[in-house]
C-alpha cells in the first residue's frame, strides 16, 4: 500500500501508461549505456588529467553559461512577455533561432561577428586587441548563444500565465517596478525560472558543435567534456562511455537535490 | 477637494462616465449593482488603468490627465487598496504581505515586521501572522488584505468590498476599526452592497448605475430622496414609479393616495418604508386611506423582525415586528390587506 | 516498388575526404555509382554503424587502423585494396600574405595555427609529418577532422592549417602550400567490400579502381595507387 | 509616441538595459551570418535536389518529433507534477539526464540499446525482423530522446504552477480524472505546452549528433539538414550557410506566427 | 437521513469535529466565525479531502470512510459546489464553464449549451453569456459559478458564501431563486455569515466554532435559545454570560433583574433582544427594574432603525427608531441612561 492521501486525483489510466511509456523510453538507453560502460576502467580515466581537466571545464562553464543566461535571459523573457515595445513578435522569434541554427552553423555566425574577421570582432581585436576565439569566454559565448533562448522561452512562458494581480496590488503599495519586477514577478515565476535555468544549463553542459566552430579544441582552455568525448569516440570508445557516465551521473545529483528545494511549496489542501 | 475626478472610460460594453471630488479626511461610499463599474472606477483612481477622457487630480498634483497624457503611476500615489478579491503575495508569509508596503519604501526588514505586527495586531490577525496564504480562510485572508493596504498609512484609502467575507463580529470589529480609523489626513473610498456600512460609515455616497453616477449626497439626504429605485433598494426602502395627479398617484393599475407635495404633476417616483405599511388578515378599517388586497411572496425573518414582500399589485417590501406576523397567521403565497397613511407615501420628481 | 529500388542500390561509405569524387561519379549516368548511396562521417562512427549492421556495400577510409579492425572481425569480403593517396599540405589564407613558405614557418609566435586532433587520421598524419621534421609547433587549436581545420582557414580565424591536399584544392578560398616533408608520410584509402549486404559491391570497387574512377580521383587531387 | 497605453507598467530601467543587451547579442551573430550568405546563389542551391530532400526531411522528422513529444511528454510532465508516485525525484532527474548526455554518446547509448546489438534492438530484430537505426524512425528516436525532455521539463513546471482550485472545481462537476486533464489542466497550462512544443522542436530541427549516431547520414532517410549542412561545410561553405538561412527565415515565419497565436489571449484589465 | 457525516480533520492547527447528517430535500446553514472550519467541512463533504476518522454516507452508498479505506471520489458523488472564491474556468467563457459539467456527462456541445442557456438565465446571467471570466466583475462571476454547479442538477448542493459578492438587488432575487428551487430531491448546505440568509433559507442551522459544533437546531431553536456568544451575535441577539442567584443576575460588576424562569442558579448566558433595550437622556421613573447609566460606543443607521452599541458596564447592541434615536440628541461617545424590563432577561443555562 502506498500512503498516497485517499482523497488525491487518481491518474487516468491513459495518461498513466503514456508517461511510463515514456519514462522507459528515457531509461532504457542510459541503462544500456551503463551497461556497456567498462567500469572497471574508472579508475584510470579518472586519474587521467586531460579528462578530469574537461569535466572541469565543462562544469564551470556551463555553470557561468548559466548565470549569465538567468542574468540577461529574465529581463528580456520579462521584456517579451510584458512590455508593449514594437516588434516583439519579431525580436522573441530572432532571440529564439539560434535555438534551431545547426550549432555548427551558430558557431560560424559567431565566428562571423566575434571572430578575428567578424563583423564586431575586427573592431574588438584592432582596438583592444581582444581575441575571443579560442579561449575559455569563447565557450561560454558559444553557449550562451545556443543554450540561453532555452530560459527565455521557458521565463517567458512562465511571465505570460502569471496573474498580473499580485503585481498591480505590489505597485498600489508603493512598490517601483523593479522592486514588483524582484519581489513579486520572480518570486511568482520561479519554478519556471529553475526550470529554464535546467535546462539551459543542460544544454550548455552538452554543447558541442557551436563550441568546438567557435572556440575550437584546445586543452584546459576550450576541450569540453563534449568534444573530448567526441574526439575519444575515434580512437577509445570505452573511455568515452566512460566519462559521459560520469557528467550523467554528476548531473543526476545535481537534478535530484535541485528540485526537491523548489517543486512543491506552493499549495496546500483544505 | 482633495481629490478631483473626472473619469471617463471604457470597459468592454460598459462607458463609464463619474465626475466627483472628495475632501481631506472625507469617506465615501461607493455603491452600485454587480457591474455598474464600481471596481472598474477605483482601479482608475489607483492608476492601475487610465481615463480615456478627463482628468484625476489629488490636491494641487495631477495624476492622471488625457489632455496633457500627465500619467503618476500607482507606486506614486499615496494610496492603499484593498482588492475586491484580496491579491495578497502567495509565496510570502502574511506577515510579510503586510510589511511588503514598508519594505518597498525602504524600510528594513525588522523594523517593516515590528510595524507590521502592530497593525496585524489591530486588525486582529496576529494570530496567522506565519502562515501562507494559502492556509488562510476567505475571512482571514481580506483581514490580512486590509492591514496590508493600511500599513504604508495612504492618505487615500480604496477599499472594494473588504469586509464581504468577514464574519458577523468580524466585520462589526472592522466596522468599529473603520470608523476609528477616521483621520482628518486620511481620504476614504468604500465600495460596498451593505447599506449599513454605506449610510454608517460614509460621509457621502455615490450611486453608480451602468458606469454612471446616478446620485451623490450625505446618507440622510440619500433616505429623504433616493434618485432611483436601485437607491431605494439598497438604503431598504421601496421606490415606485408613478404618474401624480393631485393628490391621485398611478402606480400600474393601483392608485394611491399621497400626503402633502409639491405641485409636481407628472412622472414622480413614490417612496414607502416597509415600517410605514401596515399588515391586516381582513379589510381594515379607519384612517388610513390607501388600503389593498395583495398576496406574500417572500418572507425574511430575523430576531427582531420580518419582512414581508408583497406582489401584485404593488411590489413592496413590508416590515412587521415578530409577534405582528405571526398574529397574521400568514405564508408565502397567502392573501391578505395592506394598508399605508397617506402622509407616508413621500413623492419627488422622476 | 521502393523496396527493389532499395534492394538495388548500394550503400557506401566514405572518409568525408572523398566526397567531392564520389559525388562526381555518382552524377555520371554511366557509372555504377548512379545507383549508390553516399554516407559521410568520420570513419570511426561509420565502422561502428558497420558493426551495428548498417547495410554498407563499400568502405573507403583513409583510417587503416579502423579498417583493419573491420577485416579481423569479419566484416571483409575480401582484403582492402588502396585506391588513392593523399598528402599534407599546409593550408593559408588565399594569396599566402604571410609568406609561408616552409614548416619551420609554422613555428612563427605570431602566427595561428590549427592541426587536427591527435587521434583522428588527419591528425595523426601531421603528427608524424612534424615529428619526422622534428618541427615543435604550437597550435590554438586542435579540430576534430580536416573539414573543421579548413574552415578555420577559411574563415580566418587561424592564420594556417595543416589539411589533406585535396582539401586545400577543393576551394578558392585558400592556398595550399606544399612542404617536402610530407613525402615522409604516406597517406593511403582503403576500400572494403562489407559482408553485410553483399551485392553490387564488386562493380563500385571495380569502378573505383578502373579507368573512370581513378579518372575522377585525379581531377580531384588524389594520387593515384 | 509609442501607442503604449498610459498606465501600462513601464520597464525598470536595469531590466531594459540588459534584456536590450541580450538582444543585441542574438541579433548579431544572426546579422552577420546573413551579411556573409551568397544570397546569388540561393537559385542554384535551392535547386539542389540533395538540399531540399534534407531540408524536407528535417521538417518532417522535426514536426514528427514534435507531435510525439507531446503525446508522451506531457503526461509524463503530468505524473511528475500531479501524481504521488514514488521515486518522483529520481524518475524525473533520469528522464532529463538525456539532455545533458553528450549528443554524440546519446547517440551511443541508443545504438546499445535499440540498435541491431542492443539490449532490445536484438529482441525486436530477431523476432519481428525490426531494424531501426539508419531508418526515418531512427531519426526521430534520435531527435525525441534528446529532446522530449525540453518539453517534460517546462510542461512540469507549468503543471507545477497552475492552481489545482479549477480542477478541484471540474472533478465536483463530475469530470472524470482524464476529462479534468485534458478539458481543465491542459488548457490552463497551454502556454507552457507550446513553449515546450517550441523547445522541442527547435532542439530537434538542429540535432546532430545523436542522429548521425544512432541513424546514419542516408540521404533521404536520415541526412537532416543539420548533417547536410555540417558536409557541406567541407566542400562548401557558402553553400552550407545558405542552407542555413533558408532554415532560420523558415523558423523565424513560424516562430512569429505561432506565437502570435496564443500568448496574450490571457488576461484583461478592468 | 440522506447524509450522514461524522467528520474528524485536521486542517493545520484546527481539528474540525462535526457529525450531522441532512434529510432529503432539507437546507442546512453553516455559520461560524472567520478560520471555523465552515469551508472545510463542505470541501470533506464534497470530496476534496478526506476524513482523517469518520464517515460520510449518503442514502446507502459510503462516500468516506476512515475504518474501511473506501473513498468515493468528488466526481462521482451526486454534488454540485458553488466555491467560495467561485473557481471558474479562465479559459472558458460564460456559457461554456455553466455547459461544463454537462459535457463533462457526455452531452453533446449544442444540447449542453442550450440547457446552461437555460440555467443561466433563471439565475440572470444571460446578458454576459459570451464573455470570459476576466471580463466579470465580482458579482456577476459569483452569479456564473451558482449557475455552474446547478447545471447538472445536483441531489446536494454545497454553497460556499453564494451570495456575498451579490448587489442587494441581485441577492434578493438569489434568495428568492434559493427558495424557489428547494424540492424534495435536492439537500443543500448553505454557508453563510448573513443571519438573514441563514433564518430565512434553512431548515436548519449548524453553528460551528473552532472546528466543533456548538448548536444545530432550526432558526426558531436557535433564536429562542442561542448557546454560544457567536450564535447569538450572528442572529442580531445580545448574550451575556453571568451568574444567577434566584433572580439576581451578575454581569461583570453589573447586576440584572431577571424575569421568570427556571430554578438554574450558577452560571446562565442571558438573552437580551436589542429591541428591549430602552434608551433615555435622563434616569427614567416607572416599571423597568434594571436602569443603569452607559456611553454610546457606535451607531449604526439604516432608513428604517439605529442600532446603538453601548459601553461599560454592559456591552450590548440596542435597536431604536430613527425617530426615537433622534429625540434622544445623542452620539458616539455621549453618556445616556438605559432599561430593560426583567421580563425581557430571558436566561439559559451556559
Ligand atoms: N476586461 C474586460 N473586458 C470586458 N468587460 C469587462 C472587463 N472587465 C470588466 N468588464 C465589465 O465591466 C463592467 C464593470 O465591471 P466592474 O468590475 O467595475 O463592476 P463592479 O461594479 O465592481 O461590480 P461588482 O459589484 O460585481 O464587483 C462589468 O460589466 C464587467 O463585466
Ligand atoms: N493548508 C492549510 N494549512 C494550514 N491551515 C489551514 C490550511 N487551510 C486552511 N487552514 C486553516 O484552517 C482553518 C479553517 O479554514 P476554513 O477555510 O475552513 O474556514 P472558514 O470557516 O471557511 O472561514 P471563512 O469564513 O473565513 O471562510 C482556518 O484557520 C485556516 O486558516
Ligand atoms: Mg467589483
Ligand atoms: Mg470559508
Amino acid at each position: 500500500m502506498t500512503t498516497r492521501a485517499r482523497h488525491e486525483q487518481r491518474a487516468p489510466l491513459l495518461l498513466a501508461v503514456l508517461g511510463t511509456l515514456a519514462v522507459i523510453f528515457f531509461v532504457l538507453p542510459l541503462f544500456a549505456l551503463a551497461v556497456r560502460v567498462p567500469w572497471s576502467s574508472l579508475v584510470d580515466v579518472l586519474g587521467n588529467e586531460a579528462t578530469t581537466e574537461a569535466l572541469m571545464l565543462s562544469i564551470i562553464t556551463s555553470v557561468i553559461t548559466t548565470a549569465i543566461a538567468v542574468i540577461f535571459g529574465v529581463p528580456l523573457a520579462w521584456l517579451l512577455a510584458r512590455s508593449t515595445m514594437p516588434g516583439r513578435q519579431m525580436i522573441r522569434a530572432i532571440c529564439t533561432l539560434s535555438m534551431v541554427l545547426p550549432p555548427v552553423v551558430a558557431g560560424v555566425a559567431l565566428l562571423a561577428s566575434l571572430g578575428r574577421r567578424g563583423v564586431v570582432g575586427q573592431l574588438l581585436n584592432d582596438w583592444i586587441g581582444l581575441r575571443l576565439p579560442f579561449t575559455m569566454p569563447a565557450v561560454v559565448i558559444a553557449q550562451l548563444f545556443v543554450a540561453m533562448p532555452f530560459l527565455v522561452l521557458t521565463v517567458e512562458s512562465g511571465f505570460a500565465r502569471s496573474s498580473t494581480t499580485a503585481e498591480e496590488a505590489a505597485r498600489t503599495l508603493g512598490a517601483s517596478p523593479w522592486y514588483v519586477f524582484s519581489r513579486v514577478t520572480v518570486p511568482a515565476t520561479r519554478s519556471a525560472i529553475l526550470a529554464g535555468a535546467v535546462l539551459t544549463w543542460a544544454r550548455a553542459l552538452g554543447e558541442f558543435g557551436a563550441t568546438i566552430t567557435f572556440a575550437g579544441n584546445f586543452p584546459g582552455a576550450t576541450r569540453t567534456l563534449p568534444i573530448a568525448t567526441y574526439l575519444a569516440l575515434e580512437t577509445n570508445v570505452d573511455d568515452a562511455l566512460l566519462i559521459s557516465m560520469l557528467m550523467v551521473m554528476l548531473s543526476l545529483v545535481i537534478l535530484v537535490a535541485l528540485r526537491g528545494r523548489w517543486i512543491g511549496a506552493i499549495g496546500g489542501a483544505r | 477637494m482633495t481629490l478631483v475626478a473626472d473619469v471617463r472610460r471604457r470597459i468592454g460594453s460598459l462607458q463609464l462616465d463619474a465626475s466627483f471630488s472628495i475632501d481631506k479626511g472625507e469617506t465615501i461610499a461607493v455603491v452600485g449593482p454587480n457591474g455598474a463599474g464600481k471596481t472598474s472606477l477605483v482601479r482608475t483612481i489607483a492608476g492601475l488603468a487610465a481615463v480615456d477622457e478627463g482628468r484625476i487630480a489629488w490636491d494641487e498634483f495631477v495624476w492622471d490627465e488625457s489632455g496633457s497624457g500627465v500619467f503618476v503611476s500607482p507606486e506614486r500615489r499615496p494610496i492603499g487598496y484593498v482588492f475586491q478579491d484580496h491579491a495578497l503575495f502567495e509565496h510570502l508569509s502574511v506577515l510579510d504581505n503586510v510589511a511588503f508596503g514598508l519594505r518597498a519604501s525602504g524600510i528594513g526588514r525588522r523594523d517593516a515586521r515590528t510595524r507590521a505586527r502592530v497593525v496585524l495586531e489591530i486588525v486582529g490577525g496576529l494570530k496567522f501572522e506565519q502562515r501562507m496564504p494559502s492556509e488562510l480562510s476567505g475571512g482571514e485572508s481580506q483581514t490580512v488584505a486590509i492591514a496590508r493596504a493600511l500599513a504604508t498609512e495612504p492618505k487615500l484609502m480604496l477599499f472594494d468590498e473588504p469586509f464581504a467575507a468577514l464574519d458577523t463580529s468580524a466585520r462589526a470589529e472592522a466596522r468599529r476599526l473603520f470608523v476609528a480609523m477616521a483621520n482628518p489626513s486620511m481620504s476614504r473610498i468604500l465600495v460596498t452592497h451593505d447599506a449599513v456600512e454605506a449610510l454608517t460609515l460614509a460621509d457621502r455616497i455615490i450611486a453608480i448605475e451602468d458606469g454612471s453616477i446616478v446620485q451623490i449626497g450625505t446618507p440622510s439626504e440619500l433616505l429623504a430622496m433616493p434618485r432611483s429605485h436601485f437607491v431605494a433598494e439598497i438604503l431598504g426602502l421601496n421606490a415606485l414609479s408613478g404618474q401624480l395627479n393631485g393628490d391621485q398617484l398611478s402606480i400600474g393599475s393601483m392608485s394611491l393616495t399621497v400626503g402633502a407635495h409639491e405641485a409636481l404633476d407628472g412622472n414622480v417616483i413614490a417612496i414607502i418604508r416597509p415600517r410605514s405599511v401596515s399588515l391586516h388578515q381582513t379589510r381594515p378599517e379607519g384612517s388610513p386611506r390607501n388600503v389593498w388586497n395583495s398576496s406574500v411572496v417572500a418572507v425574511d425573518r430575523t430576531a427582531d423582525r420580518v419582512r414581508v414582500q408583497l406582489g401584485a399589485p404593488l411590489n413592496i417590501s413590508v416590515e412587521v415586528t415578530p409577534a405582528g406576523f405571526d398574529a397574521l397567521h400568514t405564508e408565502v403565497g397567502a392573501d391578505l390587506w395592506a394598508s399605508v397613511k397617506a402622509s407616508e407615501v413621500a413623492v419627488h420628481p422622476a | 516498388g521502393s523496396s527493389d529500388q532499395r534492394s538495388e542500390t548500394t550503400v557506401v561509405f566514405a572518409a568525408s575526404s572523398l566526397v567531392d569524387v564520389l559525388n562526381d561519379l555518382s552524377n555520371d549516368d554511366e557509372s555504377a555509382f548512379v545507383r549508390a548511396v553516399m554516407s559521410f562521417a568520420s570513419s570511426a562512427s561509420l565502422s561502428a554503424q558497420v558493426v551495428d549492421g548498417a547495410p554498407v556495400g563499400l568502405f573507403v577510409s583513409a583510417d587503416r587502423q579502423q579498417i583493419d579492425e573491420l577485416v579481423a572481425a569479419g566484416y571483409g569480403l575480401s582484403d582492402p585494396r588502396v585506391v588513392a593517396r593523399n598528402s599534407l599540405v599546409i593550408a593559408v589564407e588565399a594569396g599566402n600574405p604571410l609568406g609561408i613558405q616552409t614548416l619551420d614557418d609554422l613555428t612563427r609566435s605570431d602566427l595561428l595555427l590549427a592541426v587536427a586532433a591527435p587521434g583522428v587520421p588527419l591528425g595523426e598524419y601531421s603528427e608524424a609529418m612534424l615529428r619526422a621534421a622534428d618541427i615543435e609547433v604550437s597550435p590554438v587549436t586542435f579540430e576534430a577532422d580536416a573539414r573543421a581545420v579548413l574552415a578555420k582557414v577559411v574563415l580566418g580565424e587561424v592564420d594556417a592549417g595543416i589539411v589533406y591536399a585535396t582539401d586545400a584544392t577543393s576551394t578558392s578560398d585558400v592556398a595550399a602550400v606544399y612542404v617536402p616533408e610530407a613525402d615522409a608520410v604516406a597517406i593511403e584509402y582503403f576500400a572494403l567490400e562489407i559482408t553485410t549486404t553483399p551485392g553490387r559491391s564488386s562493380a563500385l570497387l571495380n569502378e573505383l579502381l578502373g579507368e573512370r574512377g581513378q579518372q575522377a580521383l585525379l581531377q580531384r587531387g588524389f594520387v593515384l595507387p
